[in-house]
Order: structure tokens, then C-alpha cells, then sequence
């Protein structure tokens, strides 16, 4: 038996990363199980959810090194409980995968601790990048506080430069707001604004798509991966979601990718157990652990072994994984393996994600 | 009318009624005296409802009280007027009145509250200012007539004189003498107990939670036992 | 001119949603002085269950017929089972009682409704309404409605019913209130049901603006809470008032001054009128003589 | 009588901090332990509050957070030894009490609820919007204490769970000490007073506005260390420390617990950061057993849990 | 001989009515003097003035030639005021003991960081209070009940319990608000010596009584109040001869109502 653990916010007020996450996690490990594990071990996943409190986060991280006595830690859906849990595994030299999307976890690169979702500057640059093709200069932005949006915010504000673009009008709301229009309208207002920039994710960016439809701004709007589901159109309502466009995973688009995309069967696999499981349409987030089980038991599988030091080696050594978020390549230097490449540009149109490009 | 026999009831572990036999016949006047924590207080509330009884029974017009609630009890006729007065103090004072007829909607009320207003014209005046801002004697006079307008058949008054000006005392004794005439019965609990056994049928003496004598109301004023213990004489 | 206009029409519309889950503090309060901190979970309800038996089929009115009714039952329950079992505890016990109660409520939510996000479709469509160059969704007027019609309706409750003022008799002297023959525990299921229906009523009108999901009731509960102190806890003008004071504050700070900080204008100003009126802008003092 | 059954207390006290890691299977023990008696120093804190003096705040978090972002943040830029950090953040916490305490502490009940509540959220709000200097909502990481490394020095070898819990229990045992004298001392006294009425206490001599301040300053204090305290511990930290819902945890923990002792207090400081441990394996069904364990305690218990429990056993031995 | 307490033009009015109008009167040191007259007159009024409770709207209040109009009640009871409620003031949650060293409070207080640190100096203070205390309790008939909580004493207890409260304070002037409410004939006689013997211990004591018999048999002096105005002041046996406080307060029945009491 190889035990795993895993701290995530299936609740509180991160339960739409940690959520989807938990689910991902427990349906791979029975699916694993039932094909016999790994190296003929079974897997025990010890699954905590800390509601998205740090200080709970580093409680279960310490609860699954000394208690459980886990060979390695998933989780940490937020930057917070992701930076709790990290000093704890570092500590006890255990390898840890977060989920979450700063740049800080795994920068500069400790010894232990990986993550498996692209980091919020490279959907700030993806974004960037497309509405430098579309000729946009100056735009404006409204971002969420949470720590996803206000994370985003800063990270786009510090590359957004690099695409001579200007940020002309910076604005916040609260995730539990219910109307946004006076922000959007002092975006609307404000000189030369080309386009708008919505960085968060819950209810926040669908109350801000049907603000912005019912102001009438005819600017782009461009989401973030934080709203990377189908939920998002339907609860903006496809009429307000028109021409909304965002940096996706190939997730969102498994029946568009051309079959000799090597995400393409293990996109199509984790969509079809994960929405037959739940009932519930895939996201980017519940992507993020389905890839970071994978790497782990890739490097369990390779390294023929259980020790923590063994997977951590081996998890540096993934070559050319293909997960749903994007192809990995670690590194000593590198304990993410994503490049920009693994984000494509959407769309939404008549309701549906279409690729930009 | 009332019967109360073997009445205990205590707080927490503590008992402080230790079986109180007590008869109140209809529209009689009935006086209990006591010193301070006798246990005077207690008794009433057991009477109304609002204090739980660990023991005895209380009859009242040939029917078990035990187990009707509180507020179930002024709707059977017996209406208390409370030690400490119990206004509604944010509420008005014709909010207070109007309360004390909660029970009934008919025309009688108004003509009740304007009864009350008679008695005590000070409350007329007072009528649309909340009851808190009246002085002690006024919430007296209040509570009094508060429980006057719940039209009760037996009325348990604690202590009615207790901050009253003289003048006011005389007339709040004038009232409960008058209320026999209307049929209605009283039990009185007073401090002040020559005015209080002065217009009593019959009295009893309350001490530490028992009753050590009971008789008619003017044997208990010649009593030298009882006018030098409680009526300081 | 225009942008003021928008500023202003957001900010009612918010704070309409503020008054409405303020007034539903209000009966509970004036029954028995406690703060119901389980109330923004009967807004959650209301919308919730109006969602699931939406989809189920049912149109929308008699869908939210019956999340009114249910959680209006709710009330009921929590009343029965775990504030009059308690009776005769002090307030901070019956105010932790009401927190356990949102916990436990938002529990079985999210045991019950899963964590998605949900809505439903505005009654009155989504074609926003332009006024002097702004704009504001039919929904709005819903809501602002809504509050308005259930403040007269407390109103006229709590001044002109004799069971209006057994409520208030009940929360200034319970002992009192027995005594003159009103049925105090009545009056407790009497208000836990209305305040929940209130409660319900807002989730009801709010969701196609604010969506829903099985913890919105938190934020809701304490926006509502500090605008009923806003206005002076217990009193309807105060819930409707200190709501849409409190979302116009949001709303212009949001508008002129800095997005980030709008709720802390909000609070900053809640302070300074706290300090000048202690009791809020309409609550009234309780006299008690010494 | 009352001088032994302070020191009883206190005995109590002692002998549980002890002796529970007799009884501790793995270092994680240690970490549980170490955030209960965190949380029970800040609730030590609302018992004086509240307990004594019978003032409400709903915004104790925030002098919790002050001296989290003090631990945090003067050792990078004041160069601050972390332990003298604790010490500036709860001079801060205990200073901003102050001024804050003489507007709000004039209002009553729910109006001092709602000011607290917003001051709570105003320390929030700049620890989660000032980025540049807290890191946002994202965090910070905090320095190394360092004194685990001078006790290895001195030859005693403590592992980081271990170094932890015995710091935060003497830490405890202190602040209870103090409370426990405050409790029958002429200042506890004049507290409990105006608890029970506040012209009364005045026309006794009571300087009402300057004893709640005093007990407000107390309480703020103790919140503030209980925050450098977990900040250090953790060597990360979130505005979370100084959110809404830590401040409400607080009093229901003291609630809970029993407001009027401090004991009672550090009781409901382990009930309710053990319970979540326990519950957790519920998973979803994790809130709702929460909810309902608060609800069941409050309607049998409603003295909250010491007390009651002591009544009873009371009424046994009678 | 100087007046300890003066009162002059004291008034003051809620929304409209003049509860306290143009009030003047003196008090003397080891003298009682009462205060009497109909129920809402304006006693109580006057006493919340008096001890800052209210803030006078006209008038001033003399304490042993300091101005004292309107100074709050912890520093009027610095200077040696002390008083009791009609409406109980009562620690409710404290025992009866507690109440009555919290009487104590001016001569036990100290610096609260050596209270909190239980420093020696704090346990002393503390001490000394206590023992005061339990003397004063057994005055009123209390010491038995020292230790219970004081929320569960009778009426009458609480009423003399607030008392003793009071006296500890050892007051230059003590304002006390009808002592004898809720109390019978025997034990406001209890209270009449009490309040005698600490007036002759050269405490200036005024008085609110409806108790006829009390005040007329203690007072020194008796101030009448109607309507919030001063209708009469002088000897008891004078102001109970005067019409217009018979009219007004005793009631014509008064006199047959004394001869009753006295028989
Ligand atoms: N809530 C309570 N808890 C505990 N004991 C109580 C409580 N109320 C009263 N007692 C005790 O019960 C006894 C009887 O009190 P009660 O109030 O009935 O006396 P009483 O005869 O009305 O006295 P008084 O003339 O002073 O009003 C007293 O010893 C009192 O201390
Ligand atoms: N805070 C207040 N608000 C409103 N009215 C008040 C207030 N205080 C006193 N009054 C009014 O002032 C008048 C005098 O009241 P006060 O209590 O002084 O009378 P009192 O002489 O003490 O009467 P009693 O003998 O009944 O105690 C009353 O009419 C009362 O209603
Ligand atoms: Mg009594
Ligand atoms: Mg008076």
C-alpha cells in the first residue's frame, strides 16, 4: 500500500478549486485501484479538507506527514494553504504537487515542492498576447479580491508592459458583490480603454459579463482561466458570455482537438469518467489534480519505489507527460515543466468554446 | 375559589417553599404577610404560572392548575400584578393598557382603559410617552391597572403599594376594597399589612417558606404576636 | 450626469438587497433581542430551493411559492428544536445557537445542492431599462420593490396589530408578556417563521441578480447586519434606510473614490454615525429608569 | 477559598500541559496542541472582554492580524529580532485599542458588536489590499523564531511540533495566571460590576469609560500575541488571521467554553480546534456535524461547557 | 454652620415637561434631610441630578463649596457622594459579598497591572476591602447570606443590600431612595436606626421616603416637591401641618391614617 495525502479547500471560499479537485482525486484513486495499483501496491488517499485556511492547511500537512505518515502530499488549491503546506514538506523532506497558480511556490525552486497548473503570469502573458494580434493599447481591468484575482491582478500589471499595453482604469470588486455596473462604467468612461480585463473567479465574473451586457460596452472582454467551465456561460447567460474570450486548457475543448494531439486521449479520458462520476462538467481546476496525480504516480511508477526521496527524483525527471492542463517537463530548474503553449485562446460563441486561432 | 395544598417549589437545589396550604374563596380579600424572603413573592409566582412548582397542587375554580401554562391562566381569570412592576418600559403606556386586555377585542376595552385612565388620570396624561420614562410610583400604578384590564376574577397583587405617596396608597387600598363589590377575589401580598389586613377578609403569615398562621383578618391585627412583628406596633 | 445616475442605480439596487435581509433581522430581534445570525442562510434557501424546484419543472411563481414556504418552515424548526430548548439562556448562548444554525443549515445546503453556482431567469426579462442615460434591469425593481412592500408591511405589523405588539411585548419583558395571557413561545415560532419567509422572499427576488450558491448566506447575513445597526437594530425604517444607505456608500465610494476600499468607506461611516447616534439613525433609546 | 481555587485552577492547568504529551502517538499531537493553546490565549483575552467587563467585539481578529504582520513584517524591514517584533505588534495592537477603544466602547450591546466588527474588517481589509507590503490575500512568509536553535545549543534537542507546544502552553499558562489574578482583584472587580450595571458601578466610584478601555487594551493584547504566536509557528501567514471568522471563533469559543472562567475559556479553545480534526473524517458531512455539536452544547449547556459541567458535578456531590 | 450639599435653581425637563423646576435647598452635615411628594414629583429626579446621572438643564449643585453641577458620578463619588436606587442596581451575577466590597471600590483600587500580575500590594487592598465589607453586611442583616449570588436575594434583600453598598463608600453625603420600599413596618424601623446612627456619625443624609412614619419620626428638615417645584421646607412637624401639602401629598386621610399606624 502506497499512502498519499492531500490537503484541499473543498469548502469555504475556494470550494470552486478545491471542490472539483477532491472529486478528480478520489475518482482516479478507486479507477487506479481497480486496475491494481501501482507496481502491484495499492493506493490510500488521505484526503483533508482544510476550507481554505492556511493554518489548517500546515495542521493537516503536519496530521499527514507524522500521523498518516504519507510518502507525498497533493493539494493546497490556494497560494496560502499551498505556502503552509510547502514549509511542512520541505521540512520533512516528503514531496509536495500544488494546485495553486502563483509563481512563488515553486520560485525560487525548493527541493520538494512542484506544482502542476501554469502560473497566473503565463495567462496574464497569453492574454496579453492576443490582444496584442488584435492591435489593443490600453484597456482597463476589474479584479476580484480574492487571492486568485488580486494574484492575477498584480501578475498582469507586471508583464502587461511588455505588450505596450497600458492599464488606464484599475478596479476591484468583492467575490460575494452583487453589482458591478459602477465599476464597469467607470471603465467604460475612462479615455482610450480598448478592451476589459476580468481576472477572478465564483459568481464575481458572471455578475460582471451581464453588468457589462447590460451597460452595453462593446469592447472585448477577456475572462481568465478562473472561469475556464461551462458553468461560466451558463450562468452569464450565453447572450451576455457572446465573444467573451479567455486562456483555456485543451480541457474545455476535448471534442475540437485534432486527434493527433498528444493531450487528446487523456483529455477525452478524464472528461468522460470525471462528468459520468459527478454529473458535473469538466473544469481547469479539477485538471489540475487530475495532472498532478498523474505525475506523481508516473514518478512512483518509474522510480519503482515509495520512499519520498525516490518520487521526488523521480517526479524532477517527468519527460513529455501529457496531462489535461499541458505537456510536462521537469527540471532541477523547472518544477513546473508548463510553457505558454499549454494555454489556448477561447471563445465563447452561440454558447459554445470555440479556439481562436 | 383557590386552593393551594402542600405548594413546594424551590430554585435549583434550594427549596424555599416547603408546602403552603392556602384557601382563597370567591370574591373574598385575602392578606399574606411576611418578613423579607419569606417567601411571599415565590408563592405568586407559583400561583401564576411562572414558577415552576416541585410539588402540591393548586386548584382554582374546582380545576388543576398544574400544567397550564402561564399565559393560558389570565384567560381562566387569574391575572397578576408582579413584585418589581414588569412594565413593557419601550412600549407606551396605553401600549401597556392595551396589552393587559390582550385577550379581548370588544368595545369593553376602551371602556376599561377609560376606567383605568379615572383611576389613575396621571397615566392619561402619560399615555402616548414610553412606559420607562415614568416614575416608580407611576409604574406602580401601572402595573396596577394593567392587570385590571385583563378583567380577571382573581387577582394576585404583589406588594401594589409599594412606592406609592400616601395619598395614592389609600386610594389603591379604596380600590382592591372596591373590587369585592364587583365580585372579584384578591389575593394580596403587602408589606404594608395594617392597610392590607385593614380591608382583608382573612389573612395568613408567611415565614421562611411555611405558613404559621392563618385567621380572620381583624384577629390578626389584635394578634400581639403579629403587631409586634410585623406591623411594628 | 449619466454616471452619477448609474452609481445611484447600482447603489439602490444593492442596497435594496441590504434592506431586504436587514428586515428580515428585525422580527426575530423584536421578539426576543437576538440577532438571528442563521438569516442570510434563509436567503439561501429562498433562492436555492427555488432553483431546484424550478429546474424540477414547477413555474417559477409557485416555485418560489414553495421555497417561501419551506424555508418559512425551516424557521419553524430551528425555532422548535434549538432556540426554545434553550430558553431562558443568555443572549450570547441563543446568539451562538443561531451561528451553529447557519453552520449546520449551510451543511445540509451544501449536502443537499452540491457547491455550483445556480440562477434562474429574471421575472421580467433582462432587457435593462435606459434612464437618462443609465441603466437598470427590471430585476432591480424587483428587489427595490420588494424591500419597499415588505417594509410597510412590517410597518403596519409592528404599529398597527395587537400581535405586533405581543412581538414587542415578548422581547422587552418575556415574564410580562406571559403574565398578561400572550402566548410567548407562539409568538417565538410566529417570528421565526415570518423573519425566515422575509428572508426566503429576498432570495427569491435577489438570485437572478446575485446568483446563488449554498454560502451566500454569510456575506449576506453581515452586510444585513450592519446595515440594520446602520439604521437602529429592531426598527423597519432603520432596516430599509441603513440598507439603501449602506449600498449607495458602496456604490459612490466604488464610483468616485476607490473600488478596493468601498466597504471600508462603508464601515468608516457606520462608525461616525455610530458615533453621533449611538442607537443608529432610527433606533430609539430604551428607557429605563434607575 | 477564592485564592485555592485560583490556584486550583491554575494546578489544572499546569498538570494538562504537562502530562498530555504522555499520552501524544506523533509529533502531529504536538501541533494540535500548540494551536489550542494559541487560540486559548486569545480567548483568555475575550473572557476579560467579555466575560468580565460584559463587552461585545466581533472584530478581536484584528489585533490578532496586527500582531501576525508585526512578527511578519518588522523583522524584514525594522530588522527586528521576531520575539521583539511579537512585543512591537502587541505595543500596536495595544496602542490602537486604545484610540479606537474611547469612541467605541460609549455604544451597547449589538452597536458595540457592529463597531468592533468594523474595525475588524478595516485591519482586514489594508493586510488584504496592501500587497505590496502583506502579499495580499496570497500571504507571507514569516522569519524563523530562532530560539529552537539556542535551545539546541543548550543541549535540549525539540523537534518543530515539540518546541512549538511547549512555548505556546507557558505562553498560556501566563496569560491565564494574569487573568486569574485580574479576576478577584480590585480592577476584576469593578469590571464584573459594570457588567452587571453600569450606573450602579459609577455612583461606587467606577471610572466606567477608563476600566473598559483598560480591559479592551487587556483583551487586545493577549489577541495580538496569541497572532505573532501562530505566525511564527506557522512561518506563513494570510489576512485569514485577521478575518470576520476568526473573530467570531473566538467568542464561540469563550461562549462555548464558558465566558466567565478562564479555564472554561480554554476549554472551548480545545473543543472547538479539536473538533474539526475529529470531524474532518465526516468529510461532507464535516459543517453539518459542526453546526449541530454547537447547537446541542449551547441548548444543554448554556452557561457553556465548563460551568455547566462543574454545576452538575456540583449537584452530585450535594 | 455651612451647608455640606447645596442646591440651587436645580430644573430639568424631558421633551416638554418640567420634571425639576428652579429647586434650591441645603443639606447639612450628620442632618437628614427628606425629600417628599407625590408620586412623579420629581424626588428621583432630582437625585439623578444630584449624583450626575442626568445632566441638569439649569441650576447648579454646591458639594462642600465646589461646583459639582453635572461632574460625573465616579468623581462626585471621589469627593463623598454615595447613593442607592428606587429601581434595584444590583451586580446581579456577583455574590452579595462582591456587591458590597465593590462598595469599596475607591479605597481598593490600584494599578491594574499590579492587580494583574496579583502583586502583593493588590492582595492587601483587596483584603482590607473585604473584611469592610462583611462588617458592613452583618449590619444589615446580610452576613448570612454573604456568599450567595446576589441575583437570588428577596426583594427586601436587595434593598438592603444596595444599602450597605452604599455605606461603603464611607460618603460625606449619602442620597438614599426610598431605603424602606418593599420592607414592613418592623423592618423599616431595622432601617430607620441605621440610617439614624449613620447621620450621627456627621454623614449628611438625604432622603426619599412615602413612608409618612419614618420620615416624619427621622427627618431634621423635609423638602416638598409637587410637580417638579418646591410647594414647602421646613421641620417635620411643620410641613405636616401645611395645607398645601396635606392637598397635595399626605391626603386628609393622613392624619386618621398615622393614628391608625400608632395605635
Ligand atoms: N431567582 C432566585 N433564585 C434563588 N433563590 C431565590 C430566587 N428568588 C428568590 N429566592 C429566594 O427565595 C426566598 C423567598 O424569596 P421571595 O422573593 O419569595 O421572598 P418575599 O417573601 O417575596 O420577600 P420580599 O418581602 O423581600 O419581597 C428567599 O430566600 C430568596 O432569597
Ligand atoms: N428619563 C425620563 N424620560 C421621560 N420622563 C421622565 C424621565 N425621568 C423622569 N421623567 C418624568 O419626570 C417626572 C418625575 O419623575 P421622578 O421619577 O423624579 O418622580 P418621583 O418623584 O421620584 O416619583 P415616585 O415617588 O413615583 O418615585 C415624572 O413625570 C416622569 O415621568
Ligand atoms: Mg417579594
Ligand atoms: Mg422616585
Amino acid at each position: 500500500e502506497i499512502r498519499i495525502g492531500a490537503s484541499l479547500s473543498a469548502t469555504g471560499p475556494a470550494a470552486f478549486l478545491g471542490d472539483p479537485e477532491a472529486k478528480t482525486l478520489e475518482m482516479l484513486v478507486e479507477a487506479l485501484n481497480e486496475q491494481g495499483g501501482i507496481n502491484g501496491e495499492e493506493i490510500a488517499l488521505t484526503l483533508y479538507d482544510d476550507g481554505g485556511d492556511p493554518n489548517k492547511a500546515r495542521t493537516f500537512a503536519t496530521r499527514l506527514i507524522e500521523d498518516d505518515e504519507v510518502v507525498a502530499i497533493i493539494g493546497g488549491s490556494t497560494t496560502g494553504t499551498s505556502m503552509s503546506i510547502l514549509s511542512v514538506a520541505e521540512d520533512n523532506e516528503i514531496p509536495f504537487i500544488s494546485l495553486a497558480g502563483a509563481i512563488e511556490i515553486i520560485d525560487p525552486v525548493k527541493p520538494f515542492t512542484f506544482k502542476t497548473p501554469h502560473t497566473d503570469r503565463m495567462a496574464c502573458q497569453k492574454i496579453f498576447e492576443d490582444m496584442q494580434k488584435q492591435g489593443i493599447t490600453s484597456i482597463g481591468m476589474i479584479s476580484g479580491t480574492d487571492g486568485f484575482g488580486a494574484s492575477m491582478q498584480a501578475q498582469c500589471k507586471e508583464v502587461v508592459g511588455e505588450y505596450g499595453i497600458t492599464v488606464a482604469a484599475d478596479e476591484t470588486y468583492n467575490p460575494t458583490d452583487a453589482d458591478m455596473t459602477t465599476q464597469l462604467t467607470k471603465i467604460r468612461n475612462t479615455e482610450g480603454v480598448q478592451a476589459v480585463l476580468n481576472p477572478g473567479f465564483g459568481q464575481g465574473p458572471s455578475i460582471v459579463t451581464r453588468n457589462y451586457r447590460q451597460l452595453a460596452i462593446d469592447l472585448p472582454l477577456y475572462q481568465s482561466h478562473g472561469v475556464a467551465s461551462d458553468g461560466f456561460i451558463e450562468l452569464a447567460g450565453s447572450d451576455a458570455a457572446e465573444g467573451v474570450r479567455l486562456p483555456g486548457t485543451a480541457l474545455l475543448i476535448a471534442d475540437q482537438l485534432p486527434a493527433d494531439d498528444p493531450q487528446k486521449p487523456v483529455v477525452d479520458a478524464y472528461k468522460a469518467a470525471f462528468e459520468e462520476k459527478t454529473g458535473t462538467a469538466v473544469g481547469t481546476f479539477g485538471g489540475y489534480a487530475h495532472d498532478a496525480f498523474l505525475i506523481l504516480t508516473d514518478a512512483i511508477e518509474r522510480a519503482g519505489s515509495a520512499k519520498p526521496q525516490a518520487i521526488r527524483d523521480a517526479i524532477e525527471a517527468t519527460s513529455g507527460l501529457a496531462g489535461t492542463t499541458g505537456v510536462y517537463t521537469m527540471s532541477a530548474e523547472d518544477h513546473l515543466g508548463l510553457d505558454l503553449s499549454a494555454f489556448r485562446m477561447l471563445q465563447i460563441k452561440g454558447g459554445e468554446w470555440t479556439v481562436v486561432e | 375559589m383557590l386552593t393551594v395544598e402542600g405548594l413546594r417549589a424551590r430554585y435549583g437545589r434550594i427549596e424555599v417553599l416547603h408546602g403552603i396550604d392556602l384557601t382563597v374563596h370567591g370574591g373574598e380579600i385575602v392578606t399574606v404577610v411576611g418578613a423579607n424572603g419569606a417567601g411571599k413573592t415565590t408563592l405568586l409566582k407559583c400561583l401564576s404560572g411562572i414558577q415552576p412548582v416541585s410539588g402540591g397542587t393548586i386548584t382554582f375554580r374546582g380545576e388543576t392548575l398544574t400544567g397550564v401554562p402561564a399565559h393560558r391562566r389570565p384567560a381562566r381569570g387569574l391575572t397578576q400584578s408582579p413584585e418589581g412592576r414588569q412594565i413593557f418600559t419601550n412600549l407606551t403606556v396605553e401600549e401597556n393598557l392595551r396589552l393587559g386586555a390582550y385577550l379581548f377585542t370588544d368595545e369593553r376595552v376602551d371602556k376599561d382603559m377609560a376606567d383605568a385612565f379615572a383611576m389613575f388620570p396621571i397615566l392619561r396624561e402619560k399615555r402616548n410617552l414610553p412606559a420607562g420614562g415614568l416614575s416608580g410610583g407611576q409604574q406602580q400604578m401601572l402595573a396596577m391597572a394593567r392587570a385590571l384590564m385583563g378583567r380577571p376574577s382573581c387577582l394576585l397583587l404583589d406588594e401594589p403599594s409599594m412606592g406609592l405617596a400616601p395619598i395614592i396608597v389609600q386610594q389603591i387600598f379604596d380600590v382592591i376594597g372596591g373590587l369585592k363589590a364587583l365580585g372579584v377575589t384578591v389575593l394580596l401580598v403587602e408589606q404594608n399589612a395594617f392597610g392590607a389586613l385593614k380591608i382583608a377578609d382573612r389573612g395568613y403569615v408567611m415565614e421562611t417558606g411555611r405558613i404559621t398562621m392563618s385567621g380572620a383578618a381583624e384577629e390578626l391585627i389584635a394578634d400581639p404576636r403579629i403587631r409586634e412583628a410585623y406591623l411594628g406596633i | 450626469m449619466a454616471e452619477l445616475l448609474q452609481f445611484l442605480f447600482s447603489g439602490v439596487t444593492v442596497g435594496a438587497v441590504y434592506a431586504l435581509v436587514a428586515l428580515g433581522f428585525t422580527i426575530i430581534y423584536n421578539a426576543s433581542d437576538v440577532v438571528n445570525f442563521a438569516q442570510g442562510e434563509f436567503v439561501m434557501l429562498g433562492g436555492m430551493l427555488t432553483f431546484v424546484c424550478h429546474t424540477a419543472g414547477l413555474p417559477l411563481p409557485l416555485a418560489a411559492l414553495i421555497a417561501i414556504a419551506a424555508t418559512a418552515a425551516v424557521g419553524v424548526l430551528m425555532n422548535k428544536l434549538a432556540i426554545e430548548p434553550a430558553r431562558g439562556a443568555p443572549v450570547v448562548s441563543l446568539i451562538i445557537i443561531t451561528i451553529g444554525a447557519s453552520i449546520f443549515i449551510r451543511g445540509g445546503a451544501q449536502l443537499l445542492f452540491g457547491k455550483q453556482i445556480h440562477s434562474f431567469p429574471a421575472f421580467s426579462g433582462d432587457t435593462p431599462l435606459r434612464i437618462g442615460g443609465a441603466t437598470i434591469l427590471p430585476q432591480s425593481l424587483w428587489v427595490i420593490g420588494g424591500a419597499v412592500v415588505v417594509f410597510v408591511g412590517l410597518w403596519l405589523f409592528f404599529t398597527r396589530t395587537l400581535t405586533g405588539r405581543a412581538v414587542l411585548a415578548t422581547s422587552n419583558n418575556r415574564l410580562a408578556a406571559q403574565l398578561v395571557g400572550i402566548n410567548t413561545g407562539f409568538v417565538m415560532t410566529l417570528s421565526f417563521a415570518l423573519s425566515a419567509g422575509i428572508g426566503a422572499l429576498a432570495g427569491v427576488l435577489v438570485t437572478p441578480i446575485t446568483l446563488t450558491s449554498y454560502d451566500v448566506g454569510l456575506a449576506l447575513a453581515l452586510k444585513g447586519f450592519a446595515a440594520a445597526m446602520l439604521g437602529g437594530m429592531g426598527n423597519p425604517k432603520g432596516a430599509l434606510a441603513g440598507g439603501i444607505v449602506l449600498g449607495l456608500l458602496e456604490s459612490l465610494t466604488a464610483g468616485y473614490l476607490s473600488s478596493q476600499y468601498k466597504d471600508a468607506a462603508a464601515f468608516v461611516v457606520i462608525l461616525l454615525v455610530l458615533f453621533f447616534m449611538p442607537q443608529g439613525l432610527f433606533g430609539r433609546k430604551s428607557v429605563d429608569r434607575v | 477559598m477564592k485564592l485555592t481555587s485560583k490556584s486550583a485552577t491554575l494546578l489544572v492547568l499546569v498538570v494538562l500541559v504537562a502530562l498530555s504529551p504522555a499520552l501524544f502517538p506523533s509529533g502531529y499531537y504536538y501541533r494540535v496542541g500548540a494551536l489550542i493553546f494559541v487560540n486559548a490565549i486569545a480567548v483568555t483575552g475575550i473572557v476579560i472582554l467579555t466575560g468580565y467587563a460584559g463587552q461585545i467585539s466581533l472584530g478581536h481578529a484584528g489585533f490578532a492580524g496586527i500582531g501576525a504582520y508585526a512578527c511578519a513584517l518588522a523583522p524584514v524591514h525594522l530588522g527586528l529580532h521576531p520575539a521583539l517584533a511579537l512585543v512591537l505588534g502587541a505595543a500596536i495592537s495595544a496602542l490602537l485599542a486604545f484610540l479606537v477603544g474611547r469612541p467605541i466602547l460609549r455604544l451597547k450591546g449589538y452597536y458595540l458588536g457592529v463597531a468592533t466588527l468594523g474595525f475588524g474588517i478595516l485591519v482586514s481589509m489594508v493586510l488584504n489590499n496592501e500587497r505590496q507590503l502583506t502579499g495580499g490575500p496570497d500571504g507571507m512568509e514569516v522569519p524563523e523564531l530562532g530560539l529552537r536553535g539556542l535551545l539546541e545549543n543548550a543541549g535540549l534537542d525539540l523537534t518543530n511540533g515539540q518546541f512549538w507546544y511547549w512555548l505556546s502552553g507557558i505562553v498560556l499558562i501566563g496569560a491565564a495566571w494574569l487573568a486569574l489574578n485580574l479576576y478577584n482583584s480590585p480592577t476584576g472587580r469593578a469590571l464584573r460590576a459594570l457588567h452587571g450595571s453600569e450606573v450602579a458601578a459609577r455612583t461606587v466610584g467606577v471610572d466606567v469609560a477608563r476600566l473598559k478601555l483598560q480591559a479592551f487594551v487587556i483583551s487586545a493584547v493577549y489577541a495580538s500575541v496569541s497572532g505573532s504566536l501562530l505566525a511564527l509557528q506557522n512561518k506563513f501567514i494570510t489576512p485569514d488571521v485577521a478575518g470576520f471568522l476568526h473573530s467570531i471563533e473566538m467568542v464561540t469559543m469563550a461562549v462555548l467554553g464558558g465566558v466567565g472562567s478562564a479555564l472554561g475559556a480554554i476549554f472551548g479553545a480545545a473543543v472547538l480546534t479539536l473538533l474539526p480534526q475529529v470531524l474532518t473524517v465526516f468529510a461532507e458531512y464535516e459543517q453539518l456535524v459542526l453546526g449541530l455539536v454547537m447547537m446541542l452544547v449551547m441548548i444543554f449547556l448554556p452557561q457553556g461547557l465548563l460551568p455547566s459541567i462543574l454545576r452538575k458535578v456540583r449537584g452530585k456531590d450535594e | 454652620m455651612t451647608a455640606l450639599l447645596s442646591v440651587e435653581g436645580l430644573g430639568i425637563s424631558f421633551g416638554g415637561l418640567k420634571a425639576v423646576n428652579d429647586v434650591s435647598f441645603t443639606v447639612q452635615p450628620g442632618e437628614i434631610t427628606s425629600v417628599i411628594g407625590p408620586n412623579g414629583a420629581g424626588k428621583t429626579t432630582l437625585f439623578n441630578m444630584i449624583s450626575g446621572v442626568y445632566q441638569p438643564g439649569r441650576g447648579r449643585v454646591i458639594l462642600g463649596g465646589e461646583d459639582v453641577t453635572g461632574m460625573a458620578p465616579h468623581l462626585l463619588a471621589r469627593r463623598g457622594m454615595s447613593r442607592t436606587f428606587q429601581n434595584l442596581q444590583i451586580f446581579q451575577s456577583m455574590t452579595v459579598l462582591e456587591n458590597a466590597i465593590a462598595g469599596y471600590h475607591l479605597a481598593e483600587r490600584g494599578p491594574v497591572l499590579a492587580d494583574l500580575f496579583g502583586l502583593p500590594s493588590s492582595r492587601r487592598r483587596a483584603a482590607a476591602a473585604s473584611s469592610g465589607a462583611r462588617d458592613l453586611l452583618a449590619r444589615v442583616g446580610l452576613d448570612r447570606a454573604a456568599e450567595r449570588e446576589a441575583g437570588n436575594l428577596s426583594y427586601g434583600a436587595l434593598k438592603r443590600l444596595e444599602i450597605a453598598r452604599a455605606l461603603a463608600l464611607s460618603p460625606r453625603i449619602l442620597l438614599l431612595d426610598e431605603p424602606a420600599a418593599g420592607c414592613n413596618a418592623v423592618e423599616t424601623e431595622e432601617i430607620d436606626h441605621l440610617i439614624a446612627e449613620v447621620a450621627r456619625s456627621g454623614v449628611a443624609i438625604l432622603l426619599v421616603e412615602h413612608d409618612m412614619k419614618m420620615v416624619m419620626r427621622i427627618s431634621n428638615h423635609i423638602v416638598v416637591l409637587d410637580h417638579g417645584e418646591k410647594i414647602a421646607e421646613g421641620d417635620p412637624a411643620a410641613v405636616s401641618r401645611d395645607p398645601a401639602v396635606i392637598a397635595a401629598y399626605l391626603g386628609t386621610d393622613a392624619e386618621t391614617g398615622a393614628a391608625h399606624a400608632d395605635g
